[in-house]
């Protein structure tokens, strides 16, 4: 409705946003829906491994198929984190916490390895996987709203050490929690989602692309849903809130509840990512929640462009798949450079180069763009 | 609960934990400095503290003193320890300089949004870890000489004081007082805080606003080279990823206190050190880490500014 | 392989990009192109090459390649490539290389993976791929508690290690009051746990985090009750952390900890002064006391003293190149030649023989106690079985 | 005036920051339908009035009532609700948005739907956005700038800019329109544009409180004035009697930027 209605003083299209805008509109959903079945068909084995020569962006060190689902899963954590941080500017440093949330309820409800079943006797057998997932979801939605009604009155950077310690407490306890989240023993034996095609499960254990196939359609339903609500009152409300929380809350929008729907919305897809991801690796123990993901996923949405949402399944896609495709890269060039070992010393080069060449990101919201490129020229103007 | 063993070790619970939160302390000054003037968390300041570490180190053994080898006689010891100390500081207080001139000032210039700071910051903390990392075979290193003695000098009320103790917070207090009378006395002290207060009025009043950027992170570094050489002699270790827990432990305590705020980032680090060891010795020492951060989140709540309050800088509206 | 590679193509690297494609097609991957002899076969190797657990994976890999060096020397018709699989020892990144392995049909057989939380992580996949593996150094009892049917364990598990470093300390040393602390790894708290069903009471216990620095806390409530023997469930940074921190302080006990701890860069932490003495248990024997012209071989080929799981790593890899010199070119032939296979390791002596589930057999299971002594680990005896 | 019906009555109104009082029992009373000038030389409480006003500061002593109901302690947005409606003295838009958004969300303040209407795309999604986009339409028009309606509040000129912030609080429904200094900044002619808008905004309805500098525009417009200084009211009236009244001009004697 409101949107992409660029007339008089608007600027050119300019940039793959721009350019795919000016398209006519069945031209723009046939470039859309050309690349969503791209991404369909990317773990095939004739993309990942074309008869004759190399597909050079197959990772070589690592199962591709199993890649591309480790990236979805990504993507889905920075659509989520876009929520709270590129919309709502709401600095979270913490988001990973709830993927933990997410993917131990998943864990701990399906489980029959879980302690709940085999110690506490609080469920008879272990819940059928359609039945547990919308339930790790809500108890992350849970979590989310738990978390932000203390301590999203405080503002920028007090949240940001507050999200922070909230992950770690996570981690703590995931670390220490023996009695039911299994600590560094984990949790093992998670079903794989259900279904079956000839007898055969879809879901097995060596084959990764149904997984991935299956976080894709999920992000495509998310993406849908994340972009209804950022073209909407809630939208408006969220950069409003980012734009001057002051202004926004005296022109009658109520701030806490759209932060708290903002900060919910945000858990919730981090919670099933989290309940996806536990439902592929069939382990899990407590040393995946280092901080240094949520880290990651913030990269991930600001390398992207924050406040766009483009962007973070482009961040989300490079922070998951760029070091894995290094790992394999010395190999594959001959070269007796050890990848693996320099892979953080090249990403972290590479956040620095971004944000001083290109700190709107990789793939900005147009707006966003436009102002920063106006505070580029007002420091021009005035030096 | 094991109030038992509270009661039972609370002097050396005291004692230790002021040790350890003197350094927390010193680390969380350089952080509330650039806060205070630019309000932006330098995440790569833990690096700039792990990065001293390992200058004080490579110094001791370079002057052929080594875990197994500390120099006899106090005078050795104290120049050893200082040849350390100037290493560590040099490298701290260069390594954050560096930070900002790399991953800062070129984002100042562009009139960044804060956000791409932040994620400039974390590029600069895995560029500065890697190095040394890579360089270090990410081995843990605990070569260091015992330049200072942990033996007990003295007892008071039940605690044994050790030498190191003292070194670590007289040395602590010292930095402390010192940086508060240069912010609060001398004229690039005053340079520091009109910045931090209003900075375009203080670009009008002549102040270089580029030159008390750089001066704060060289500040903020010598301030963690400092801590740096205090935490290698009370553990005799260090390890290329020994910065992030110390970081995170000291903008806790930088929050704490109030960020921004010099006397508060003292104040957060001293308490964020009694709090844990206490806290190790009443519930485990599993949950120092979730005890300090429920510590922060309840102060938070109830002075939302942290304990002193900001002070460098303008109160929020 | 890299390294072989990189002196074929030299430094051409934008001639690389193109040629690489052909080379890589060569020895990499499922391309069962012309001439698919058996002699293209590829071992795999499943651990930390990098980040924090590197130390100990490194090692394991030099084991693996020495075996390989010796095989291709006497079969130089018909070579072995070493795959690595560098999984950084952490559980997450694990079945992406897992699933790698899996499809790459030319790996034969898989030494690894060296961490128990990477092998649980992974088993699932290497089951569906019928990729047989040996791990040198997974000690978790309950890796084998499913009948994987793939895994084999080439050593002996924190069920064995555990109650012998318990009946160490109240047998050998006697010890009256023992503190007992473990980090809340699964390995740690397993092995911690064992030792005190074996001791009945201790004197206190605590748990520490992983990377953690400070242990002021844990040290005085080592200190106030008395103990005379510390025992740590965990690894070596924070148990030469905790035990330079207890002895600075005044502590002047013994430390007995497991096969974690069991590292150079222990007394590197700790400083040699405050590591002498410290009991270390292994399910090993001694690497560097190996039979045979082991030690000399590793140090020949890696400039470097042979570490913990050296030499099983070298012992179970030959478990797998016998295979192929057998004949056994397919992973199903190959599992069969594992689970029926007896034979004596020539570095550590151990004879290998596998229980159904896929455990060494427990006759095999020997737990040595190693001492430091002015700066090394040196072996010092035999645990008698219980 | 009398016989008219009090809107908003600001009674014996203190406000201590600290040691500072900000406001020393101020106390006057807004009828419904009439433009009130607020005036006082610079530093004399009036934007501080003002935002106590509308919530943003909490009186220490006294009570703020808008028809009768207490508003001291009320939320923010629940201020904005009940009918009160602010511009800013330094512009706050929203940069990001066009001009369109921007009055959207004022517009939003009285829509229900939230985020499952809006994520499924409910019936009630499309009513209240058409209606939304309409209202805002209207307001862009109102207040002169429907041309710039898709463009960024950033790009716009300073004085629809302006303009638009008085259309955002608009569109809330507001029956009190508080300016704050809506003339900073602007010349003659655009004064007097302003004049005629602030006419047409009574006109409509709505009750105007109006704060400002400028004396000629405060005479021009207002029906009556309350005048602060340091924090005390020292004179209310018509215009001509504000502009009689010694205490006046005293205060602004001193201050010669007043005129």
């Amino acid at each position: 409705m409101t949107d992409v209605q660029i007339k008089n003083g608007a600027p050119e299209p300019r940039g793959f946003t721009g350019k795919l805008n000016a398209m006519s509109k069945p031209g723009r959903w046939a470039a859309i829906t050309a690349l969503v079945a791209l991404f369909y068909l990317m773990p095939l084995g004739w993309f990942a491994d074309p008869p004759g020569f190399y597909n050079p962006l197959v990772t070589f060190s690592s199962d591709f198929g199993t890649v591309l689902f480790d990236a979805a899963i990504f993507v889905l954590l920075a659509i989520g984190l876009n929520v709270v941080v590129g919309f709502a500017g709401l600095l979270d440093l913490g988001y990973f916490g709830f993927f933990a949330v997410g993917a131990y309820a998943m864990a701990l409800l399906t489980s029959p390895a879980s302690k709940l079943i085999t110690d506490y006797h609080w469920l008879d057998s272990p819940w059928p996987w359609l039945a547990a997932l919308p339930v790790a979801i809500v108890i992350t939605a849970l979590t989310g709203v738990l978390l932000g009604w203390p301590t999203l009155r405080l503002r920028g950077d007090y949240l940001a050490i507050v999200t922070l310690g909230f992950a770690e407490m996570i981690r703590v306890i995931a670390v220490q929690s023996e009695w039911v989240l299994g600590g560094d023993r984990g949790i093992s034996a998670i079903p794989h989602p259900p279904g079956e095609i000839g007898g055969e499960p879809i879901f097995g254990f060596v084959d990764p692309k149904p997984y991935y196939w299956l976080v894709l359609t999920v992000i495509i339903v998310v993406v849908f849903g994340v972009r209804n609500l950022a073209r909407s009152r809630v939208g408006r409300a969220w950069v409003s809130i980012r734009e001057d929380e002051d202004a926004a809350e005296l022109m009658g929008v109520p701030t806490f509840k759209f932060k708290l729907w903002a900060f919910a919305i945000g858990a919730t897809i981090g919670g099933l990512s989290g309940a996806l991801w536990a439902s592929k690796v069939n382990f899990m123990n407590s040393t995946t929640f280092s901080l240094e993901n949520s880290i990651l996923v913030l990269a991930a949405v600001i390398l992207g462009g924050a406040g766009s949402i483009p962007g973070a399944i482009l961040g989300g896609f490079l922070v998951a798949y760029v070091p894995e495709w290094l790992r394999g890269l010395g190999g594959f060039l001959g070269l007796d450079i050890n990848t693996t070992e320099y892979r953080y010393l090249i990403f972290g080069l590479v956040l620095i180069v971004m944000m001083i060449f290109r700190p709107q990101g990789i793939w900005p919201n147009r707006r966003r763009e436009a102002e920063i490129k106006d505070r580029q020229k007002e420091v021009a103007v005035g030096e | 609960m094991d109030f038992s063993e509270l009661f039972r070790n609370f002097p050396e619970l005291t004692t230790t934990g002021l040790t350890q939160g003197a350094i927390y302390a010193l680390v969380a000054l350089g952080y509330t400095l650039v806060y205070g003037v630019l309000r932006l968390i330098n995440f790569a300041h833990s690096e700039v503290f792990m990065v001293g570490t390992f200058a004080a180190m490579w110094t001791w053994n370079a002057l052929g003193f080594n875990q197994n080898l500390s120099p006899s006689g106090v005078l050795i010891s104290a120049g050893v320890l200082i040849a350390g100390l100037l290493a560590a500081v040099a490298v701290s207080s260069a390594t954050a300089v560096a930070v900002e001139l790399t991953a800062y000032r070129p984002l100042r210039k562009r009139n960044a949004p804060p956000l791409a700071f932040l994620i400039s910051a974390i590029g600069a903390s895995f560029v500065i870890m890697e190095i040394i990392g890579i360089a270090t075979d990410r081995a843990p290193y605990g070569n260091m000489p015992e330049l200072v003695s942990n033996k007990p000098l003295f007892t008071i009320l039940g605690a044994e004081i050790t030498p190191v103790q003292i070194v670590i917070v007289v040395g602590a207090l010292v930095m402390l007082v010192g940086l508060d009378w240069f912010i609060n006395n001398t004229r690039l002290g005053r340079g520091v805080r009109a910045v931090a207060q209003d900075p375009d009025s203080a670009a009008l009043m002549g102040v270089n606003k580029g030159r008390v950027i750089g001066l704060v992170f060289l500040l903020g570094g010598v301030m963690a080279g400092v801590a740096a050489v205090f935490a290698n002699l009370k553990y005799g270790f260090t390890k290329f990823n020994l910065g992030f827990l110390f970081g995170l432990k000291a903008f806790t305590a930088a929050v704490l206190g109030g960020i921004g705020n010099l006397r508060g980032a003292v104040l957060g680090g001293l308490l964020l050190g009694l709090v844990e060891n206490y806290a190790s010795a009443l519930v485990g020492t599993q949950f120092r880490d979730l005890v300090a951060f429920v510590v922060l989140i309840a102060v938070l709540m109830f002075r939302p500014t942290g304990i002193l309050g900001e002070s460098l800088g303008r109160a929020r509206a | 392989m890299r390294q072989q590679l990189a002196r074929v193509l030299g430094g051409v690297a934008v001639l690389a990009l193109v040629a690489g494609g052909a080379a890589a097609c060569k020895s990499d991957d499922a391309t069962p192109g012309a001439g698919s002899k058996v002699c293209d076969l590829k071992l795999g190797f499943f651990g930390a090459l990098t980040g924090d657990a590197a130390g100990l994976g490194i090692h394991m890999r030099n084991g693996v390649k020495l075996a390989l060096e010796q095989y291709n020397k006497d079969n130089a018709d018909c070579k072995v490539a070493l795959e690595e699989y560098d999984s950084q020892g952490d559980p997450a990144k694990a079945p992406a290389l897992a699933t790698k392995a899996a499809g790459d049909t030319k790996v034969i057989g898989l030494v690894g993976p060296a961490f128990s939380g990477e092998t649980e992580a992974s088993l699932d996949t290497f089951k569906g791929a019928n990729l047989p593996i040996i791990t040198p150094s997974a000690t978790r009892p309950s890796l084998s508690d499913k009948d994987w049917g793939v895994f084999h364990r080439g050593v002996g598990n924190d069920l064995a290690q555990g109650p012998a470093a318990g009946r160490y300390i109240k047998d050998v040393l006697k010890a009256e009051k023992v503190y007992v602390v473990d980090d809340q790894s699964a390995y740690g708290t397993g092995l911690a746990t064992e030792v005190v069903k074996v001791l009945g009471t201790v004197a206190g216990q605590d748990k520490v985090q992983v990377k953690q620095v400070d242990f002021a806390a844990t040290v005085a409530k080592i200190k106030a009750s008395g103990a005379t023997v510390l025992f740590f469930g965990g690894y070596y940074t924070e148990a030469g952390l905790l035990l330079k921190q207890a002895k600075a302080a005044g502590w002047n006990g013994v430390m007995v900890a497991g096969d974690g701890v069991n590292d150079a860069n222990f007394i590197k932490v700790a400083g040699d002064a405050a590591a002498e003495g410290t009991v270390l248990t292994c399910p090993c024997a001694p690497a560097t006391s190996a039979k045979g012209s082991f030690v000399a071989d590793y140090k020949a080929l890696i400039n470097a003293e042979p570490g913990t799981y050296a030499d099983v790593s070298y012992d179970v890899a030959k478990i797998f190149l016998e295979g192929i010199k057998a004949g056994k070119t397919t992973r199903a032939d190959m599992l069969a030649f594992i689970d029926g296979y007896n034979g004596t390791g020539s570095a550590t002596g151990v004879t290998y023989k596998f229980e159904k589930n896929g455990e060494l057999d427990p006759t095999q299971v020997l737990v040595w106690a190693f001492e430091v002594k002015g700066g090394a680990v040196v072996p010092k005896v035999e645990i008698p079985k219980g | 005036m009398s016989e008219r019906k009090p809107l908003l009555e600001v009674d014996n109104v203190t406000l201590r920051f600290g040691g500072v009082v900000a406001l020393d029992k101020v106390d006057f009373t807004l009828y419904e339908g009439e433009i009130l000038g607020l005036i006082g030389p610079n530093g004399a409480g009036k934007t501080t009035c003002f935002n106590a006003m509308t919530g943003v500061y909490m009186p220490t002593d006294g009570a703020i009532r808008f028809r009768g109901q207490q508003i001291s302690g009320k939320k923010r947005h629940k201020i904005t609700k009940m009918g009160i409606a602010r511009t800013f003295q330094n512009i706050r838009l929203f940069p990001e948005m066009t001009a369109l958004e921007n009055v959207q969300v004022g517009a939003d303040a009285h829509n229900r739907g939230s985020v499952p209407s809006a994520m499924l795309r409910l019936p009630r999604f499309w009513q209240e956005e058409r209606r939304g986009i309409k209202r805002a339409e209207e307001l862009l028009e109102f207040v002169g700038i429907k041309g710039r309606t898709h463009e960024l509040a950033r790009n716009l000129p300073y004085g629809d800019q302006r303009r638009l912030e008085i259309a955002r609080a608009l569109a809330t429904d507001p029956t009190l329109l508080c300016l704050d200094e809506p003339a900073a900044g602007f010349n003659p002619a655009e004064k007097v544009a302003l004049l005629e808008l602030i006419r047409k905004i009574r006109d409509s309805g709505v009750t105007v409180l109006l704060i400002e500098h400028d004396m000629r525009l405060v005479m021009g417009v207002t029906d009556r004035i309350v005048v602060l200084e340091f924090g005390k009211k020292i004179a209310e009236g018509t215009p001509a009697e504000v502009r009689d009244n010694p205490k006046v001009v005293a205060a602004y004697l001193g201050v010669p930027d007043a005129a």
